[in-house]
């Protein structure tokens, strides 16, 4: 039998459908340019053939007309195109609010995904349909990427920083992701799957009923390993609930907006909190001296994620909490 | 340009003396704009780790010599000087002058050498060359935490200094091997009022170093400011 | 061969231009002038640049030509420096409103305080400028 | 009709002979084949590694090369195609031999340091090569940090200085072209009747000036990074691995038209020869290369969509990125025109020039997918990248060359070849080309990532549709080596105009004598004057 190509990727998250579609509107402009070009090729070359070898071509200088016409045409269709697509891209650049979040960190080669209730996976990710989830990631060690094509979503993995996709499937399967930025020698072996789910068996799933060996037996919640890290590192010494410890209270310190001994106010968001704990002398919070110790090379990239989800887990002020914990 | 040239009047591709002289200054041109662009990238790189880390850099800064810095600034500017006159030697014929001009270019280029030289070897009995031996101690150490800059940040802002001054001390040799080159053909009677294009040249390419050192210097010895 | 010779009594009186020059710079360091100081600099190091290029390097008695591409050199060092910048300025700028949650940060790690993910988009240019 | 046979003029191939005479020739001509020679051999080193990679991909779980080969074979393949094939190709060979010739000079402004870019170019080329052998390099060619500047166990430092080192011999070489024009034009010959091809080099002569250094500094710090460690790319220490990819862009974007611009002037001198007529819109094809050359600078940024530059920056170069693409499209479109009511013959030059224009606007329209931004999300780092590049750089680039290097031949070596093989071998060309490359756009779009050494099985018919196809391609290229090399004894003389063309490279004999021409040329006529005279075809 012939082997069936495929054309399409399966089309499976809501902005697959976005992009499939200016994917096909220059589809469409690359066939037009193309099949005209081709065209008029073919057709010059063949009715304009040199009959003999004494033949003079008029000569022709150019047309202003056509010039402008040609300039002006593919413009427009660059306009439509920019101004489409970056609406899409600009569109999908910011997660819903609504989002739940999943932590993924990349390092060679494989993939961590944490979820917000506990359940760590290696390389493989349940997730609930028509939910907006939101990926933070960070890498050990290269620069990685990760990609879903199924989704059209991709995001490089840096590290020392926060990237983040978001999406939201719509239609429960199992669908490849990769990663997508050449981080050395089995980075075609970085690759794993998604699982989008109904959201019954999402929780069942959650409830540790069909969980693949690939998960954690014990499942803790990230926030509880955070905490248990925070008082194994030593963090709790000086950062007492009540505030009359060494350092400032943590209760409440997500989403505030925190003024600095330098005079300036930032919001306590991940990064900043992740700046704390690897560069504290960076960013000293006005009243208080520099004296907390960097914990930079004592601490994973996980367990900075552990030990801001037990912070966030404190309380947070005003709107800023970005997951709502679940459907 | 060899010696056949000189005496033939112009290279073959040539047409006369004046298109090889347009030629040869142009082309220098050209490759100064090059060198903008390398020396470039440094500068794009630079602006971005001030930028982010002002603090540091600002520590870092302080950790350099302000006055050997200022004192190479005066050197360097003052070879640019007898360079300059160098090539006007060349362009009224006159030969004495223009080897003693060569002569003292030369000199002050290399005390600006040395006195860098000078200041490398200070940086690296204080530890602060990155990657190799960087621990600031005692007093340095000091102010850096006083400026609650982070160690790495003040590092970066060494690798700068050690880079930018580094490819200018490089770009400083070459120049001075070009000046040797040029005194001895300028002993030979190798130029007259009719052809002294190479002193030209070589002048441009010397002047575009000095050029590099008078932003190097405001934007590695005086940032941050000395109050 | 018939360049133009410049007298030398304008060499050495750029020269001491320049010394000037050298000596507001250095003066101007010890003088607190906030964010002033860097552009003060800057713009004193610039005027020694022409001093050199138009009159060490003779470009004020050149052609059209040798100041067209004296110019782009510079031009494309300034294209190299300014978009490369633009990139770091506007990367805490997601903008933030009511809907849509604070998108996780793309700054540098220093950066990340000035991450002022709930401000709005016409604030943010000045706290990534404050940097 | 009847011409002296080559061996009885004294032209600069038979001046004088020997090793030496060649080592040490200032001769802009010999020195055009010494690169011809130097290029070739690391095309079929490239072409060597692409073959091991396609074999590898034929099936999903590569059993052929380990992963860690796979990868050092790629990169192998993109660096040595790209700075030691495709950036010299054109400049260095068909740039250096027609340039002087063109313009009516003797030589180029400086024709010592244009054999010292040769030599330069090969120091670079066997410190490569030494660096290959010696257990290769696996960055890619894109030599992304920290994974070059720490993780990597390879000889990045190696290649990286070598292509550092390389980089130079394309500055010397912009040099030289942009002082030789400028400077040593013929008298008469304005800039408005320059040819196109020389217009299309000053164009590049810019970019190679302007860019290569920022890629040098950048090499530089890789270097020293990897040696010292002190964190000018290492987010450890803070620095940020994406300040390497703006100045590794800043170059290699505006290097993407290093690598085009000089096919668009072989391609304008094709399309006016073989349709005996003048372009059509002659300042707008001349002025659209300086306009592609000035703009290529202002979008490097659209190869970081998605690497976690701001979205504003995205944004901004995507509209550049689109706005680039506008004198693409005008020159594609005055090509065609030109064939309008000419009198076109179907010489294998001109088969390739059609090649070229064909391929390059797929190739061309496939980079507007990319400069989108919600596409390019999807595409990037995908097998669809490959493809849209390998149709500019294969289906464009190569097209030219070859379609350049037949259409020269005569004037190179004197001699013409078999011109029935020469069609054949275009079209086993134009048909495995398509072969090879053509899936890879669907399998990029069906989400398959490049640089993988194996992969799902879901993408193995494709693969190895294309895997077919190299080796219809593999064929195609090794025809024309056999018999350019087999007509260099056997071929019939060529006469110093085979084709009938203008340029003032026919007005001399072929091969040329060593100062081109006997007298210097006066200029009388706009280029492509095809309308003024009879042709008489020698
Ligand atoms: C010679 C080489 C060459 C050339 C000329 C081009 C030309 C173009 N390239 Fe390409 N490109 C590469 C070589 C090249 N590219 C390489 C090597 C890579 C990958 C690097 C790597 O990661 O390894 C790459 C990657 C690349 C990317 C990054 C993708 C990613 O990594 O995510 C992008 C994104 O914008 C892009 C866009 C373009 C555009 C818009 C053009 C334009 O200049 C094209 C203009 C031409 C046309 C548009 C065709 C003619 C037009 C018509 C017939 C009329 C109709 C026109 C319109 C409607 C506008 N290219
Ligand atoms: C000028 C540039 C150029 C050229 C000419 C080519 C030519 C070819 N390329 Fe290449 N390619 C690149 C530039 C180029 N490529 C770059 C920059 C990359 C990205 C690298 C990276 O990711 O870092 C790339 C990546 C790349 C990949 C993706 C690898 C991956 O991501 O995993 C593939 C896969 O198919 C490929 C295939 C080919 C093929 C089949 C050819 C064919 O056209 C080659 C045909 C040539 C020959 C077959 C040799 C000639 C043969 C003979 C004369 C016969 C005698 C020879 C022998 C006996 C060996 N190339
Ligand atoms: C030696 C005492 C000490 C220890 C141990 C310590 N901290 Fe701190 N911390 C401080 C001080 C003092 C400050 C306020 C000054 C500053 O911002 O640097 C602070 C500030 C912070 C802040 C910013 C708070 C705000 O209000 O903005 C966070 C977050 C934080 N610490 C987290 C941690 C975590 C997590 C740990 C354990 C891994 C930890 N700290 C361990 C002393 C300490
Ligand atoms: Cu991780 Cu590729
Ligand atoms: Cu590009």
């Amino acid at each position: 039998m012939w082997p069936k190509i495929p054309f399409q990727p399966d089309q499976a998250s809501t902005v697959a459908r976005d992009v499939d579609q200016i994917y096909l509107f220059l589809t469409g402009v690359t066939v037009f340019f193309s099949v005209i070009i081709f065209a008029a090729i073919f057709y010059f070359v063949v009715k304009y053939r040199r009959r003999s070898e004494h033949e003079k071509p008029p000569e022709i200088e150019g047309s202003l007309t056509l010039e402008v016409t040609w300039t002006v045409v593919p413009a427009l269709i660059t306009v439509v195109v920019f101004v489409w697509s970056s609406s899409v891209y600009f569109h999908n650049a910011r997660p819903p609010r609504s989002s739940m979040e999943i932590f993924a960190i990349g390092k060679q080669w494989m993939w961590q995904l944490q979820h917000p209730e506990g359940p760590r996976e290696i390389n493989e990710l349940h997730v609930p349909v028509n939910v907006p989830i939101q990926i933070t990631m960070t890498s050990e060690d290269v620069i990685h990427d990760f990609y879903i094509p199924a989704f059209r979503v991709k995001k490089d993995v840096l590290p020392g920083r926060y990237t983040s996709i978001w999406f939201q499937a719509t239609k429960t399967g199992e669908y490849h992701f990769f990663c997508a930025q050449y981080c050395g020698a089995e980075h075609a072996g970085m690759i794993g799957r998604v699982h989008v789910m109904e959201p019954a068996d999402y929780a069942a799933w959650l409830a540790g009923g069909n969980r693949g060996e690939t998960m954690e037996k014990r499942a803790e919640t990230i926030e509880k390993r955070g905490e248990n890290l925070f008082t194994r590192l030593g963090c709790n010494m000086c950062h007492a609930p009540d505030g009359k410890g060494r350092g400032p209270s943590l209760v409440k310190v997500f989403g505030k907006r925190v003024k600095l001994n330098n005079g300036r106010t930032v919001t306590a968001d991940e990064a900043y909190l992740r700046a704390s704990i690897l560069t504290p002398y960076k960013e000293v919070v006005a009243g208080y001296a520099p004296q907390m110790p960097t914990f930079q090379g004592q601490v994973s990239e996980e367990q900075v994620l552990q030990l801001i989800a037990y912070i966030k887990s404190l309380g947070a002020e005003q709107q800023s909490s970005t997951g709502s914990k679940q459907p | 340009m060899n010696l056949s040239e000189v005496h033939t009047g112009h290279a073959h591709q040539f047409e006369d003396i004046e298109q090889q002289h347009e030629a040869g200054t142009l082309g220098m041109w050209a490759f100064l704009a090059t060198e903008i662009m390398f020396f470039g990238g440094l500068f794009a790189a630079y602006t971005i780790y001030r930028t982010a880390y002002l603090p540091a850099f600002e520590t870092g800064s302080r950790l350099l010599d302000l006055r050997l810095g200022a004192f190479n600034t005066v050197v360097l500017i003052g070879s640019s000087l007898t360079m300059a006159l160098a090539v006007r030697a060349a362009q009224t014929g006159e030969r004495n002058k223009l080897a003693t001009y060569i002569v003292l270019t030369m000199i002050l280029g290399a005390a600006f050498l040395g006195v860098k030289a000078f200041e490398y070897e200070h940086k690296w009995d204080h530890s602060l060359i990155p990657g190799l031996k960087f621990a600031p101690e005692g007093e340095d150490l000091l102010q850096i935490t006083r400026w609650h800059a982070g160690i790495p940040q003040v590092q970066l802002f060494f690798c700068f200094y050690f880079f930018m001054t580094g490819m200018h001390a490089l770009h400083m040799i070459i120049g001075l091997g070009l000046l040797a080159v040029l005194l001895v053909r300028s002993l030979r009677g190798n130029f007259s009022t009719h052809y002294y294009s190479p002193v030209e040249v070589n002048g441009l390419y010397w002047h575009f170093v000095d050029i590099v050192w008078i932003f190097l210097f405001p934007l590695l010895y005086l940032i941050g400011g000395r109050y | 061969m018939s360049g133009h010779v410049v007298p030398v009594r304008t060499y050495v009186l750029i020269f001491l231009a320049l010394m000037v020059g050298t000596a507001l710079t250095v003066g101007a360091a010890f003088v607190d002038l906030g964010r002033l100081n860097t552009v003060v600099a800057l713009a004193i190091a610039v005027c020694k640049m022409l001093l050199v290029i138009l009159f060490f390097m003779h470009v004020r008695h050149s052609s059209q030509l040798m100041k067209i591409v004296v110019a782009s050199g510079f031009l494309w060092l300034v294209i190299l420096i300014s978009i490369t910048v633009s990139d770091y300025l506007t990367r805490s700028w997601i903008p933030d409103p009511e809907g849509w949650g604070p998108s996780t940060a793309i700054t540098l790690p220093s950066q990340q305080s000035s991450t002022a993910k709930t401000a709005v988009v016409a604030e943010a240019p000045a706290s990534a400028a404050a940097q | 009709m009847h011409y002296p046979r080559i061996e009885s003029h004294v032209h600069y191939l038979n001046v004088n002979y020997g090793i030496r005479s060649w080592l040490f020739t200032t001769d802009h001509k010999r020195i055009g084949l010494l690169y011809l020679a130097s290029v070739t051999f690391m095309f079929l080193v490239g072409g060597l590694a692409a073959v091991l990679m396609r074999l590898q991909l034929v099936e999903p779980q590569g059993t052929l090369l380990e992963p860690d080969t796979f990868n050092k074979m790629f990169s192998t393949h993109g660096i040595v195609m790209i700075f030691f094939f495709l950036i010299p190709a054109i400049p260095a060979v068909l740039g250096n031999f027609l340039v002087p010739m063109m313009i009516g000079a003797r030589d180029l402004a400086f024709p010592r340091i244009n054999l010292l870019s040769w030599y330069v170019y090969l120091v670079g080329a066997i410190l490569t090569l030494i660096a290959i052998l010696n257990g290769g390099v696996d960055t890619g060619w894109t030599f992304y940090t920290p994974y070059s500047s720490t993780y990597s166990n390879s000889n990045v430092l190696l290649v990286g200085i070598a292509a550092f080192i390389t980089g130079f011999s394309s500055i010397l070489t912009g040099l030289n072209f942009i002082v030789t024009i400028h400077k040593m034009r013929a008298p008469g010959l304005t800039w408005s009747r320059l040819p196109l091809f020389i217009w299309a080099h000053y164009a590049t002569s810019l970019i190679m000036l302007l860019g290569t250094p920022v890629l040098a500094i950048t090499l530089v710090l890789l270097a020293l990074e990897r040696i010292l460690h002190a964190g000018i790319f290492d987010p450890k220490l803070g620095g940020d691995p994406l300040l390497f990819q703006h100045l590794f862009w800043f170059y290699s974007h505006p290097a993407v038209y290093i690598m085009i611009l000089p096919a668009m002037g072989v391609v304008s001198e094709l399309i006016t020869c073989f349709s005996r007529k003048r372009i059509f819109g002659y300042k707008v094809v001349a002025f659209s290369s300086l306009a592609i050359a000035v703009l290529g600078f202002l979008v490097w940024g659209h190869h970081m969509f998605v690497t976690g530059q701001s979205v504003y920056a995205g944004l901004i170069f995507s509209a550049l990125s689109f706005l680039v693409a506008i004198p693409s499209a005008i020159k594609v479109f005055n090509w065609t025109a030109t064939l309008y009511k000419g009198s076109i013959s179907h010489d294998a030059p001109m088969l390739y020039a059609l090649g070229f224009i064909g391929l390059f606007t797929m190739g061309g329209l496939t980079g507007l997918f990319l400069a989108s931004l919600a596409t390019d999300v999807h595409l990037n780092g995908t097998y669809f990248i490959v493809a849209h590049f390998h149709y500019i750089m294969v289906g464009g680039t190569i097209m030219a060359y070859l379609g350049g290097i037949h259409f020269w031949w005569p004037k190179i070596s004197g001699r013409l070849y078999p011109d029935k093989w020469a069609r054949f071998a275009a079209l086993v060309i134009f048909i495995g080309f398509n072969l090879t490359f053509f899936p890879q756009f669907l399998l990029g779009y069906l989400g398959m990532p490049r640089r993988y050494a194996f992969y799902p099985q879901e993408f193995q018919v494709l693969n190895v549709l294309s895997s077919a196809g190299a080796s219809v391609l593999g064929v195609g290229y090794a025809i024309p080596l056999i018999y350019l090399i087999w007509s260099l004894r056997y071929g019939p003389p060529a006469g110093p105009n085979p084709w009938g063309a203008k340029g003032l490279e026919w007005q001399t004999p072929s091969p040329p004598p060593t100062e081109n021409f006997e007298e210097t040329p006066i200029v009388t006529e706009e280029a492509y004057a095809y309308a003024s005279e009879d042709h008489e075809l020698v």
